[in-house]
């Protein structure tokens, strides 16, 4: 280590992921043997080490350089500054969440798992997206993002007995690798323009930087699953492991906008091009992610499309700080960083209880589609208890964190539709605060079904008739989230208070976060729990009147069949009718019988939704490939004289060609 | 001493005004209709005679059937004691416009998720089209108030609607574009004649009765009580946008002022009254048309606040 | 000339050793033994140059060692020491599984496989341009047997198609080999030379025009031995019919040598000043190499092809790397790539072994069947893939920053966009490889031994990514 | 213009190549080769009196292994798997003759491009170049068109000899050493291939080289 002091704390860190990467040797070893308790032990303490750490050094700016792992251009460096240490933070927190939560719900795969290599990914996948979130150099940047793909890819493809889950992880491979070549190319350029690979001495603040700068936007954009390139993540993050799934929506998912954030925004990137189609492409994978989300059968397809949503909102609220930074309005630019890196510390907390809770089900019950299930908060009231938390977080409603940081983007919005200097400027603002509105209309349809469809009303198969409640460390680690929920959306002062210096260094002038968020939660709160109490016990007092159970009222048919219920398809179809053109949604009905009109003995109904994306844009780019490798596989005819008749044309060729040059 | 005046006379509007104002609207109906109709008071009557009946729950429902009529109960008084809907209201915190929009969220979900709680098909459907609609009149509502904030350069409603606010003392066009709108997304929002017939018990035809078919004796009292003052402190909202439009009004005293925006409500409930009794409930597909006016006066008042820096 | 000897004493005890032993079973142990044993002689030979104490070893006349020239040596022996290794499990478990071959076949394989090590180490000490051609020459025909170890119809027809287009060729080396001796002849040099380190000398008076041809051949001949990519045509047959060592030879220490024979030419080309256009056509080869085989790659039926085509994107890796001219680079590339390579053709026998074909659509559920080898067939298919922690991925991204500039910005991002395409397909191929349900035929196999060298091979590579200090490749 | 011997013996190779081209039959194949392989030991041995004497030694050991010892391996070879005649070629016989003719006036035109030898007492080196030249594409011409297996290493053969006889007319002779590794290759690879054909022979009862194309994409 270079001769600087390092505070003990930094120490702490690195013994973080020392356990981890222990934890991982260890887990290969032991292959086969069912150690789930023993390592989740293991992840708890790396977590508890690694948040121990980040208290001790939270307000220093400290770097190191390892003298002997060097990566053939730069060495393994990293830097521990404020921004860095509110991901790492998340990454602990979920991190524990998942480490209470593991032995319970890995005991129900049972045999469908390998435990070494289950294990050893995990440990490796944490290991690597604590260290992408410290590097300080492009090449220790990229090794540990590669690391981070490969082994997510290889705990999505945990379960890969089912064709649905090795397709996934396929596909998802696929889509990480062509980020990382863009992210290369973009490394690749700006290590040209500015001779290092630190990321302290690149600036994008110069025109010339505006085409790097895209390559990295584009790159981390396939990584972060915003619009066009979000197809991957409906298929990879279902199909993995529900701790798995809530660590890749959570956490993975955001250390691709915090690259964004460190590399364009803190990067001073002033290209208004850049900034603008980000925020159309956010604008759209909000809307489109919920909508899509709206439609979903599969509850973790559900989550998954959210996500995409809530990135999208992630990557408005970043766009909308460097448009406003360029705009010369630095207080509301830092209003608006605020907001994105708030949301995202939220959207890592909600969305991995959304996940966690989908897990607890799936445990239970074995299946995930919403119209098997139902009827569950009878018999797993706690996991519907911290599902329902996590649901009116993620709807944004007012006393939990989700409220929090929606507000943030609305103010910024609404700030910028009064003090932004041109009229279109100032529209655009307000549109989008129309078009916010909209999603969460649209996240609160999507949510009530899904806490509405999969707990409430009566169960819909016997599976979901006769589940048990999840384990404690399941319900345990819930309940972790589902109060840093509720802490996080009473702390907000204190939290914009923690962001601030990365909003001065972002913004270049110091940043005084008091007046960011002026919504008193905890006296709301207060004042919603002795107004709930005071209605409860002046109005429901227990000895009033007669209080009758009895079956729900059906207009007098008697107790009708769970198959009357309300199913999630039909819940969303009157949206799904007024969107048909945008989600190529149209039911098929078929009806058979003799005399069709008047005695139908069979109606079939479907819902038929073509995947607008895949079908017109990567099948085609896909079979263009394979296209071209066929045409070219001609060359090997296996005969030798044609062989012999290359090598010759290539003489005459190079010749003519050598002479010439 | 008029602090606690204040306070007092407030109180005693949030506590009888809302049954009176369903009764007002129902009264003015009945009297279009040729037909003297109940009392004005009839609906406190049915509140307290449901406080004194049984109350019957399905046994299929969770935890959250029952407590989601308190849950409401407490977020309308909250959203009563914030948002300026009578000129009167005594200042407790900051009403900030979105706060505002998503505490109505929060009890849209409540209400949505009790619904569906009882697992009757009634409950469900009841359930999506509410969704449905509020997806359709959320932005129309948030631009409205956006647009009234961005003149005003707040996002307080308070300040907004206090008389005091300069930036749109001369902006009538403004008020009226936005106070329609307004009115427009609470006929939606609390499901009125042209969207659902309160009246109706054909279930088929419901969106909020059908979602509040399994309460029952106190639990519908709270359910009852929490939608009319809803519905007060919505056309409440609308009514003060009008009363702004009327440049006179500016210059009256306080004390008028409050005694003006109190009838301008009771006018407004009038209106609603006299809207039931021309209109017809229109049919399910027909609704996202009708709903697009709201969005278009919504939209029109976010020109008119854009546009309108231009003028002055 | 006594280093000479001492150099190439082993491998040719161990050629007659093998000719005249009767019991091949001890011949296998005695030949991987005394293998190691030579990896220390060549390693006490060559530890002054690796040490840097000194930069040259001449110890013959048009007999000379540099930097690279040793630490080429030292990768090819060691390649071929970890085949033989390997040689003894894989031909045990041929026999478990039925294939049984008569001794004869063994005699010849061992004796050419010593005989194979001798001519790959005489290419790096060779300071004449005859020589070395006389030395790639002898690859190919003490190579050609060993192709045709399993005596099959497609093995016949894979080793007919490698000795004829690679004699041809390599005749074409020979033609520019002469070209360069004219060149000489008008220079300085009265009676023209061939040595090299004379011609590098007097570079700047050779006639231009001659020694511009014959780098033109030299390239295409020794390409054609390398697999560049229209004359790449025999390698996938060749490395997929040999057995899984003798193809992991092929891939990994033969390719070296005939890409060897054109960086010297092109150290004379560039010693004489006019080398812009040898730079430019190396760059451009290995660009559409790379890029071909990376298509090439996106459709594939047999296990080991695969691998082969993998190899011809390697080789044009490493042309980029001669193009830009850096010796580091140039071996970094071919060293990574043999670690993985090697690795990876000893695993995908072990596999074909085991599962009974080689065709991709009959491969699947490794991963269940036996969790060691398929975590090293992971690791081996990241490693030659250019994934981070394995050293590739530093030699590539030396690459691409060199080549990252105004002038070949159109190669670096070719190179990228191949280098990722190549990723995908080679993964998707191992990922169907490795997961999904067992197949029922799936025989069990002592897995501990089989993996002992690839594993350590891959473990290699990684020390290669992680402890990859410019200062150990200043010099070269 | 009057040409020397040495110019007569080396043209003779090439014109005897061009022979070669125009049968199909492998008995009268092999007899020109050698014919032609005579006149380049017979090319060497002129050039040796000029230059280098170690050239006699090289124009001996051309003659005895390549001129007779190559032809009667292939000859015996082509007796024990019966191979009488080639079986048919891309381009017929007398076509490729013509079109070797037509690439010895090419290489007459090419011949010019390259630089003189300096100081070369046997007449101008052009005429040594377009034999050399003309040999080469006549070796590539055998390659290209004849199917059998057999042709293909005379084919071989025949680049062999064009190469040499660009290093005999181009250069003053290459060093000793590095002639003979040539040779000792060219004779262990033609032994190697001859092994070939047996097995191909017997296991695919033809040895047509162009049916040989079972390994493809």
């Amino acid at each position: 280590m270079a001769g600087v002091l390092i505070p003990h704390s930094v120490y702490l860190l690195w013994s973080a992921f020392g356990v981890w990467g222990a934890g991982a040797a260890g887990a290969v070893l032991t292959g086969q043997k069912q150690y789930h308790k023993l390592y989740s032990g293991v992840l708890l303490s790396g977590c508890l080490l690694l948040l121990g750490g980040l208290i001790g050094c939270w307000p220093a700016n400290t770097s190191w350089t390892s003298d002997f792992v060097f990566f053939g251009l730069a060495p393994l460096a990293g830097r521990v500054d404020p921004l860095a240490s509110v991901f790492l933070a998340l990454l602990a927190v979920s991190g524990s969440a998942v480490a209470l939560f593991s032995p319970g719900y890995l005991a129900h795969l049972g045999q469908r798992l390998h435990p070494g290599f289950y294990w050893a990914c995990l440990f490796l996948f944490m290991l690597s997206m604590g260290q992408v979130i410290l590097s300080a150099n492009a090449i220790t940047f990229l090794v540990f993002w590669e690391i981070m793909a490969v082994s997510s890819v290889l705990l999505v493809a945990t379960d890969h007995a089912r064709h649905s889950a090795r397709l996934s992880a396929l596909i998802y491979m696929g889509a990480t690798r062509i980020s990382t070549a863009l992210l290369v190319g973009g490394f690749l350029w700006l290590n040209y323009l500015s001779g290092s690979w630190r990321f302290s001495d690149w600036h994008l603040s110069s025109a010339a930087a505006l085409w790097p700068a895209a390559l990295l936007f584009l790159g981390l954009c396939i990584k972060a699953g915003i619009w066009p390139f979000h197809v991957w993540l409906p298929y990879a993050h279902p199909e993995a492991p529900a701790p798995v799934s809530a660590l890749m929506s959570g956490v993975m998912v955001k250390v691709a906008l915090y690259a964004m954030v460190r590399l364009i925004v803190l990067g001073g990137s002033g290209s208004q091009i850049l900034a603008y189609a980000a925020l159309c492409l956010a604008t759209v994978s909000a809307v489109w992610g919920v909508l899509f989300a709206l439609m979903e059968r599969d509850l973790k397809r559900l989550l998954a499309h959210s996500t995409v949503e809530n990135v999208g909102l992630i990557l408005m609220a970043t766009a909308l700080s460097v448009l406003l930074r360029a705009a010369h309005l630095p207080e509301l630019a830092a209003l608006s960083l605020a907001a994105a890196l708030f949301h995202a510390l939220n959207h890592g907390t909600f969305k991995s209880l959304l996940f966690l809770g989908a897990g607890a089900l799936d445990s239970s019950t074995h299946t995930r589609d919403l119209s098997f299930l139902g009827g569950l908060a009878r018999n797993m009231p706690w996991t519907m208890a911290c599902f329902f938390t996590g649901a009116v977080a993620i709807c944004a409603l007012p006393p939990l964190n989700g409220f929090a940081s929606k507000w943030l983007l609305y103010q910024t919005l609404f700030h910028t539709a009064f003090q932004a200097a041109t009229t279109p400027e100032r529209a655009i603002a307000l549109g989008l605060v129309g078009v916010l509105s909209l999603v969460g209309a649209l996240s609160l349809a999507c949510f009530a079904k899904a806490v509405g469809i999969a707990f409430l009303g009566k169960p819909r198969s016997d599976a979901a008739a006769r589940a048990h409640e999840a384990s404690a460390g399941m319900i345990a680690a819930q309940a972790l989230l589902a109060g840093c929920c509720l802490g996080l959306g009473l702390l907000v002062p204190q939290i914009l208070e923690c962001l601030a210096p990365v909003l001065s260094e972002a913004v270049a002038e110091p940043v005084v976060t008091a007046g960011f968020f002026t919504i008193p939660q905890l006296v709301i709160l207060a004042a919603g729990v002795a107004l709930f109490g005071l209605a409860r016990s002046v109005v429901l007092r227990a000895q009033g009147p007669s209080l009758r159970s009895y079956v729900t009222w059906e207009c007098g048919y008697g107790d009708l069949p769970a198959r009357t219920e309300e199913t999630g398809s039909s819940f969303s179809q009157p949206i799904a009718s007024i969107f048909a053109p945008l989600l190529q949604y149209n039911v098929w009905t078929e009806i058979k019988g003799k005399d069709k009109r008047h005695f139908p003995e069979v109606i079939e109904v479907k819902v038929l939704m073509v995947p607008f994306l895949e079908r017109h844009l990567y099948q085609p780019a896909v079979a263009a490939f394979e296209e071209m490798s066929k045409a070219l596989v001609r060359v090997q005819t296996g005969s030798i004289h044609l062989y012999l008749l290359y090598v010759f044309l290539t003489l005459l060729v190079l010749v003519w060609v050598g002479v010439r040059l | 001493m008029t602090e606690f005046f204040r306070w007092l006379v407030f109180l005693m509007f949030v506590v009888l005004a809302p049954p009176v104002s369903v009764g007002i609207i129902r009264k003015v109906k009945a009297r279009l209709q040729n037909r003297i109709g109940a009392s004005i008071f009839q609906p406190l009557f049915d509140l307290l005679k449901f406080y004194s009946k049984g109350e019957t729950v399905s046994e299929v429902t969770s935890w959250i059937f029952r407590s989601s009529a308190g849950i409401n109960f407490a977020l309308v008084l909250i959203i009563a004691l914030l948002v300026p809907w009578v000129q009167f209201k005594p200042h407790v915190a900051s009403a900030d416009i979105f706060l505002v929009i998503y505490l109505f969220a929060f009890m849209r979900m409540m209400t949505v998720l009790a619904a569906l709680d009882a697992g009757s098909a009634f409950g469900g459907f009841g359930a999506s089209r509410e969704v449905t609609l509020a997806l359709l009149i959320e932005p129309a509502l948030v631009l409205c108030l956006a647009s009234l904030g961005v003149v005003s350069r707040t996002s307080d409603l308070e300040q907004i609607f206090s008389f005091a606010n300069l930036a749109l003392s001369n902006q009538p066009g403004l008020w009226l574009l936005a106070g329609s709108g307004l009115f427009l997304t609470s006929l939606v929002e609390l499901s009125r004649m042209p969207v659902d017939d309160p009246t109706t018990h054909l279930e088929l035809t419901m969106v909020h009765e059908a979602m509040i078919l399994e309460n029952s004796g106190r639990n519908l009292l709270l359910v009852e009580y929490t939608h009319a003052l809803k519905l007060l402190v919505l056309f409440g909202l609308s009514a003060q946008c009008f009363l702004h439009a009327i440049a006179p009004v500016w210059q009256l005293p306080a004390v008028l002022i409050s005694a003006a925006s109190g009838g301008a409500v009771l006018i407004t409930l009038a209106l609603v009254g006299v809207q039931e009794g021309l209109s017809v409930k229109l049919r399910w597909t027909r609704l996202p048309e009708f709903i697009a006016y709201a969005v278009t006066m919504a939209l029109l008042s976010v020109l008119v606040a854009i546009a309108g820096r231009l003028g002055s | 000339m006594g280093q000479l000897l001492l150099l190439s004493a082993i491998p040719l005890i161990l050629a007659f050793l093998s000719l005249a032993a009767a019991d091949e079973r001890s011949v296998r142990r005695i030949v991987a033994a005394m293998l190691w044993a030579q990896i220390a002689v060549v390693g006490w030979f060559v530890a002054p140059l690796l040490l840097g104490a000194q930069t040259l070893l001449s110890f013959a006349p048009d007999f000379c060692l540099d930097r690279l020239g040793a630490c080429f040596v030292m990768l090819t022996t060691t390649v071929v020491a970890c085949a033989a290794t390997h040689a003894d499990t894989f031909f045990a478990g041929e026999a478990e599984h039925g294939h049984i071959h008569n001794p004869a076949h063994f005699k010849i394989f061992y004796a050419c496989l010593n005989m194979f090590l001798l001519a790959m180490s005489a290419v790096f000490i060779c300071d004449n341009l005859g020589y070395i051609w006389i030395s790639v020459e002898a690859t190919t025909l003490f190579s050609a047997p060993l192709v045709y170890f399993d005596r099959t119809k497609n093995a016949l027809e894979a080793t007919w198609k490698y000795l004829i287009i690679c004699s041809v060729g390599i005749a074409f080396a020979l033609l520019g080999t002469v070209f360069v001796f004219a060149s000489s002849q008008h220079g300085a040099i009265v009676q023209g030379s061939l040595n090299i380190t004379k011609l590098v000398a007097h570079a700047s008076e050779l006639d231009y025009s001659l020694l511009r041809l014959g780098f033109i051949f030299c390239l295409l001949g020794y390409g054609t031995k390398a697999g560049i990519f229209p004359l790449h045509s025999w390698l996938p047959d060749a490395h997929s019919e040999a057995p899984a060592p003798a193809s992991a030879m092929l891939s990994g220490a033969l390719l070296n040598c005939a890409l060897f024979g054109i960086w010297r030419v092109s150290r004379i080309v560039v010693a004489s000043h006019h080398h812009a256009f040898a730079y430019e056509m190396v760059t451009v080869l290995g660009t559409l190499t790379v890029v071909a085989a990376a298509i090439f790659l996106i459709r594939q039926h047999s296990f080991k092809r695969m691998w082969a085509y993998s190899s011809i994107e390697n080789v044009g890796l490493i042309l980029v790397a001669i193009g830009i001219g850096s010796g580091a680079l140039f071996f970094l590339q071919a060293l990574n790539h043999s670690l993985a390579k090697v690795a990876l053709f000893l695993l995908s026998g072990n596999i074909a072994q085991a599962a009974g074909s080689k065709r991709l659509h009959d491969l699947h559920g490794v991963w269940k069947a036996s969790p060691p080898l398929g975590l090293l067939l992971a690791l081996a298919a990241l490693a030659v893939t250019g994934a981070p922690p394995f050293g590739a991925f530093v030699s590539e991204m030396l690459i691409f920053q060199s080549s990252a500039t105004p002038a070949h910005w159109l190669v670096a991002t070719l190179l990228v966009v191949a280098v990722a395409i190549a990723f995908v397909a080679v993964m998707t191929h191992v990922g169907r490889i490795l997961l999904g349900g067992a197949k029922a035929d799936f025989r069990a196999f002592k897995p501990v031994l089989a993996s002992l060298v690839p594993g350590a091979l891959v473990i290699g590579s990684l020390v290669m990514g992680v402890f990859a200090h410019p200062r150990f490749w200043e010099g070269l | 213009m009057t040409l020397s011997i040495y110019e007569l013996a080396v043209l003779s190779a090439s014109i005897l190549a061009i022979f070669l081209l125009g049968t199909t039959y492998i008995r009268t194949n092999l007899g020109f080769y050698s014919a032609q392989t005579m006149a380049i030991a017979a090319a060497t041995m002129l050039a040796g009196s000029q230059r280098e004497p170690h050239l006699y030694v090289i124009a001996l050991i051309i003659l005895l292994l390549k001129a007779v010892g190559i032809p009667v391996f292939l000859i015996w070879i082509a007796d024990r798997i019966d191979a009488q005649t080639d079986a048919g070629t891309y381009l017929p016989a007398p076509l490729s003759m013509h079109l070797g003719i037509l690439l010895l006036g090419a290489s007459y035109i090419l011949s010019s491009e390259l630089p003189m030898m300096l100081g070369h007492g046997q007449g101008s080196s052009r005429i040594g170049a377009t034999a050399a030249m003309s040999l080469l594409f006549s070796g590539i011409l055998v390659m290209l068109t004849r199917r059998i297996a057999i042709s293909q290493i005379i084919g071989f053969l025949m680049i062999e000899n064009g190469i040499y006889l660009f290093a005999l007319t181009q250069t003053h002779g290459m060093p000793m050493m590095v002639e003979m590794g040539i040779l000792l290759d060219v004779l262990v690879g033609v032994m190697i291939a001859g092994l070939l054909l047996f097995r191909i022979k017997k296991s695919f009862e033809h040895i047509d080289a162009s049916q040989l194309t079972q390994l493809k994409d």
